[in-house]
C-alpha cells in the first residue's frame, strides 16, 4: 500500500459493492458472505432505500436501521425486525425467483475463491476434483446466481495471483463470456460484470469478455494490481482512480450498516 | 404411526450403516445437533448423507469418520472459516466421497424427491464443471432449449429439528417462523421422517398451539419418529429462541485443528456432559 | 326390484363400500363423490375408527361424530373440526402420497362414468373427444388414484348398460389388467377390486383381469344385473347374495354418518 | 411493485383477449368469482383459463362465450351435477378448445411453472387416453422406467382470491387455513399475480394480523395487483368465513339450462345489483 488513508481497504471494498447498486433494483444476498451482507444494508441507508431484496430467503426489505448480522444472530432483533420488513417470503418462493415465472433479480453479489480472465469462478477445488490439492467449501449458490441474476457482483477481499488466475482450476460457475451465453440461450444473465478487490475494480471487456481494469484503488499502484494477477489484465490509458469512501459513507457504515465489522471475517479469512 | 422414543434409543433403533439421510437446517441455523452427538456417541458409521449447507453437524461426523458420502452445496463455518474435517477428510485421508451440488441444483433435487418425480431439468447448473463430474447430471434439450437434468434426492431417512411434538405426532412450528423450508425441503423427499423437538407436548397443548396460531410443520401422517431434545439444535440457532452460538463455534474451530484437541472437545461437548450440562 | 326392503339401494351402495373399509388402513377420499364421502365416516363410526386419512386434503382423521359434509358446508362446524381433527395436512403433502417418496395409501374411491369389462373407466367423452356426443365433467384424480392407490373401490349408483360397456370409449383411467400392469412397472397398484352397483358386487378375475359377480343384491337377481350389463359376466355357479345392512349399520348412516342424506345426490344426478 | 385499484379499472387494465389466466380455488371453494363477474361485465373474451376444477366460475364465462381455451381436470358443479354451458360448448357448439389434465398431473405441472422446469415426469398418467390426445404430453423413459412427461404450465396471470392485503401488497390468509394450496399453487407458476381480498387493511393491520398468527400468504414481492371485493368467493365458499352457497348454485343449475333463464341470472346476479346487493 504505498498511500495511507483514514480507513482499511475492506471498507473500501463495501463501500464500492455498495455503489454498485442502484435504488428500486431487486437482489439477494446470502448470510454467510458478510462484506456483501453490509454492502447491501450501507446501499440502503444511503441512495437505494427502495432496494427489494431478500435477506436470508425470508425477510423481504427488513429493518432499514438495524444492522444485519444483527437480526440474525439476536433473537430479540430477530422477532423486533418481524414487526419492520415490508413482508415475509418463504425459501422457495425466493427460489423462484432465481428460475421460474418470476421477474429475474437485478443483481446478486458473490465471493469467489478463483477467478479466471473470463470471468469463470471456482469455488470447489484446486487439483484433480477426486484427490484435491485443496478443497474449497463449496460454490453453495454462487454458480446458480451467476445465470439467474441480470448481473452479477464479485468481491475479493486479497487480490493475489492465488486468486486471480489464467484458467480457473475447476469451473463452479461459468463466467461472462457473451458468445457463450449467446450459444446456451442464458443472455438474459451477463454473468460477472464487476469485481471489487482491495487493490482495484475490475470489469469485463463486453465484446471479448477479457477482464479490464476500471479503476485502482487511491492506496494502490496498477503494477501492484498487474502484479497480484495471474494474467495480463487490459488497462486503459488513463486509469481512474476509484472514488474514496465519502464521510457520510465511512460514518454510516461504522455507525450503522456494520457496527460490530463483521466486514473484518472477510478479510481475516479466505 | 409415529414412534415416540428416547434418543438414545431411536437413534440406536433408526439409524444404521449405509442409510441415506438428508438434514434439516442449514448454515448455523436448524441443524439436529443432539442427534448427530448421539450418532457419535453410538459410534454408528458409514452414513450417507445430504446437506443443503453443511456446517459443524457435517465437520463433527467427518472428524469421526462416521460419514461414507456427502452430498452438500458447500461445507464451513459461515462468517468463520473452513470447516478443518472436510478439508483434511478431501485432501488427506481422501475418506469421503462428496458430490457437490450448487444450492438451486440441490434444492430442486429434493423438490423432485417429494413429488416422486425421478429426475428435475433447471438451467443454473449449464457451463458449471460439475456436471461433468457426475454421471447422473446430463445436458438434455427440450424445445430447443438446453438444460441439466439432475437425479432426485429421495434419502431413506430425514432428520430435522423443530419446536414441539405432540403425542399424535404433529410437529409445531414457532408462530413467526423462518427458515422452515430449509428443514421441510429436505424432509419431505424422504421416505420416513425423524425429528427431535425442544420439548414434547400434550395433544390438548398442541390444540391450543394451533388456537394461537402456530402451525403444524409436519402433520401425524408424515412424522415416524419423535424424540425430545431440549435446545437440541446448539449451538446452531433456533429463532426466536435462541441464536447461533458463534463463540462456541469458533471454540470448535480452533479445537478441531488437532486431533488432542478434537479429542478433548469430543469429550466435553459430545461424551463428557449430559444434555442439559451442556446447555 | 323384485324384493322390497327397508332401506334404499344407495344406502346398500354405501354400507357395501364402507364394508371394503379394513381398519388402520389409509386413504384419501375427494369432496365430490357423496357416497364416498359417507362410506368412509361410516366406516370409521363403525370397524375402522383407526382409519388414517386426508379429508379435502387438509384434516388428518376428522371429527370422528359429526357427518363429513357438515365440516365443509358450516363454517361454525369447519371451525369447530380443527380442534378434534388429529393433525392437519396441505394439499402438496397430500399429492406426496399419490407420487412420492411416502408409503402408499391403501385405497381410493371413484365413481365412474363408464367402465368395461377389464375395469377401464372413462369420465371423459363418449363419441370424438374432438366432437363428443356426450361430454363428462372429467376425470379429476380418478385416473391419478387408480395407478397411485393400492387398490381402488369403484361405485355405480344405476347399473346399465350405458354405464357397464364392452370397451369403453375413452380410458381416463387404465384398468386392472395385470399384465399391462407388469409390462409398465405399476404392480403395486392394483387397479380397480371392486365394484359396488345398485344391483350387485362385481370384482375382477386374479389373472383374465375380467369383471365377475361377487355377489347380487338381495332385490336383484342374476338376469338383471347381466342385461343391465353390456358384456358377459363371468358368474359363479352359486351366487351368494350381498349381505343385509344391519340395524346399526342403517341406524348409523342415517342419524350419524349422513343425516343430512347427502348420499342422495348420487342416486339422483350421473 | 403492487398496484392497488378497483375492480373495475385493474381488470379493465390487466385482462385482454388471448390472455393465459390460472384460477385459484377448486370445487366451489374459493374461486375469485366477483372478478369473473367483472370479466364477463367488462364483456372481455377469448380468455384461455387453467383451473385445477371448474365450477360456476367455468361455467358463467363459458356461458358468455368467454373462454377460447380451457385447461381442467374436471369441469362440473359437484354434488349437484353437470355443468350446462360446459356440456354446451363441448357437445353442441364446440366453441371451446378443452384440454383435460388429471389432478395430480396438472398440479405437478403448476409445481413445474413455479419452478422454472419446461416439464415434469410422472407416472399416473400411464395408460390413459389423454396422453393420446396431446402432443405435449410424451411417454419417456428414465433408468428403465416410464413415465409421461407433462410439460410446465407458465400463466400470464393467477387469479385469487384471498382475505386481506396490507398496503404494501402483503397478501394474508386466515389463521385456520385451509384449501389455499388450491390458490398458492396456480398462483405461483404465472407470470403475474391479481389478488381480489375481502378487505383492504393498513401496514399497522397487517402487522397485528402477524402478531396474532395470521400467515402471509403471498408477500408483497410476489403481488402484482390487489383489488377489494368483500364476499368476493360468492356464492363459492371460503372457510371460515362463508360457505358454499348450496342454495344458490343449485338455483344457478337450474337456471342456466335455458337461454332465456340464463340471461335472467345474468341480469338479476352479475349485471343488475351492485356487489353489495348480492351479497
Amino acid at each position: 500500500m504505498s498511500k495511507s488513508t483514514d480507513y482499511e481497504p475492506i471498507d473500501l471494498i463495501v463501500i464500492s459493492l455498495a455503489r454498485e447498486i442502484n435504488d428500486s433494483e431487486s437482489c439477494y444476498t446470502g448470510i454467510a458472505i458478510p462484506s456483501a451482507v453490509v454492502a447491501v444494508q450501507l446501499a440502503r441507508m444511503t441512495h437505494a432505500p427502495n432496494l427489494q431484496f431478500f435477506y436470508g430467503g425470508y425477510w423481504i426489505n427488513p429493518d432499514l436501521d438495524v444492522d444485519l448480522f444483527t437480526i440474525m444472530t439476536d433473537t430479540e432483533a430477530f422477532v423486533e425486525s418481524i414487526s419492520k420488513a415490508q413482508g415475509f417470503s418463504h425459501l422457495v418462493q425466493l427460489y423462484q425467483y432465481w428460475e421460474g415465472p418470476k421477474h429475474t433479480l437485478s443483481f446478486g453479489i458473490i465471493r469467489p475463491a478463483q477467478i479466471d480472465q473470463f470471468g469463470n469462478i471456482n469455488n470447489s477445488v484446486i487439483g484433480d476434483p477426486h484427490h484435491p490439492k485443496f478443497r474449497f467449501p463449496g460454490g453453495a449458490a454462487a454458480g446458480d446466481i451467476i445465470n439467474t441474476c441480470s448481473r452479477v457482483i464479485a468481491y475479493v477481499p486479497r487480490h493475489d495471483v492465488r486468486t486471480f488466475v489464467p484458467e480457473v482450476d475447476f469451473i463452479t460457475g461459468r463466467g461472462s463470456s457473451p458468445k457463450w451465453r449467446k450459444d446456451v440461450g442464458l443472455t438474459d444473465y451477463q454473468g460477472i460484470k464487476t469485481v471489487v478487490t482491495d487493490l482495484a475494480i475490475l470489469e469485463f471487456h463486453p465484446s471479448s469478455g477479457k477482464m479490464c481494469v476500471r479503476s485502482i484503488h487511491e492506496f494502490s499502484t496498477i503494477d501492484e494490481v498487474q502484479e497480484n494477477t495471474g494474467f495480463d489484465l487490459e488497462i486503459p490509458k488513463d486509469i481512474p482512480t476509484t472514488r474514496a469512501p465519502t464521510k457520510e459513507e465511512l460514518d454510516i457504515l461504522q455507525s450503522k450498516a456494520d457496527p460490530l465489522s463483521i466486514r473484518n471475517f472477510d478479510s481475516r479469512n479466505r | 404411526m409415529v414412534v415416540i422414543g428416547t434418543i438414545e434409543n431411536l437413534v440406536k433403533k433408526v439409524i444404521t450403516p449405509d442409510i441415506k439421510i438428508s438434514f434439516g437446517g442449514a448454515a448455523l441455523f436448524l441443524k439436529p445437533m443432539e442427534v448427530v452427538r448421539e450418532i457419535i456417541r453410538q459410534e454408528i458409521k458409514d452414513l450417507i448423507i445430504y446437506t443443503l449447507i453443511g456446517d459443524l453437524d457435517i465437520d463433527l461426523l467427518l472428524g469421526v469418520k462416521a460419514i461414507k458420502e456427502l452430498h452438500s452445496s458447500y461445507v464451513g463455518l459461515p462468517m468463520i472459516g473452513m470447516a478443518r474435517h472436510f478439508r483434511k477428510a478431501m485432501e488427506k485421508e481422501q475418506s469421503v466421497d462428496f458430490y457437490e451440488w450448487t444450492e438451486l441444483s440441490m434444492v430442486r433435487a429434493f423438490q423432485a424427491g417429494a413429488m416422486g418425480t425421478p429426475a428435475i431439468m433447471l438451467r443454473s447448473l449449464l457451463g458449471s464443471d460439475l456436471v461433468k463430474l457426475r454421471e447422473d447430471f446430463e445436458e438434455v434439450t427440450y424445445r430447443g432449449m438446453k438444460y441439466i437434468q439432475v437425479p432426485a434426492i429421495t434419502p431413506d431417512l430425514a432428520i430435522v429439528h423443530a419446536y414441539a411434538a405432540d403425542q399424535n405426532g404433529n410437529v409445531f412450528y414457532p408462530k413467526h417462523h423462518a427458515l422452515d423450508e430449509f428443514s421441510t425441503l429436505p424432509a419431505q423427499c424422504a421416505k420416513q421422517l425423524f425429528v427431535s423437538v425442544e420439548r414434547m407436548i400434550t395433544n390438548e397443548e398442541g390444540r391450543e398451539l394451533i388456537q394461537q396460531g402456530q402451525s403444524t410443520m409436519f402433520s401425524s401422517i408424515d412424522v415416524d419418529f419423535v424424540v425430545e431434545a431440549p435446545k437440541g439444535a446448539w449451538p446452531s440457532g433456533f429463532p426466536p429462541f435462541y441464536a447461533s452460538d458463534m463463540g462456541h463455534i469458533m471454540t470448535y474451530s480452533g479445537m478441531a485443528n488437532m486431533p488432542e484437541t478434537f479429542d478433548m472437545y469430543l469429550r466435553e461437548y459430545v461424551f463428557g456432559k449430559s444434555q442439559e450440562a451442556v446447555q
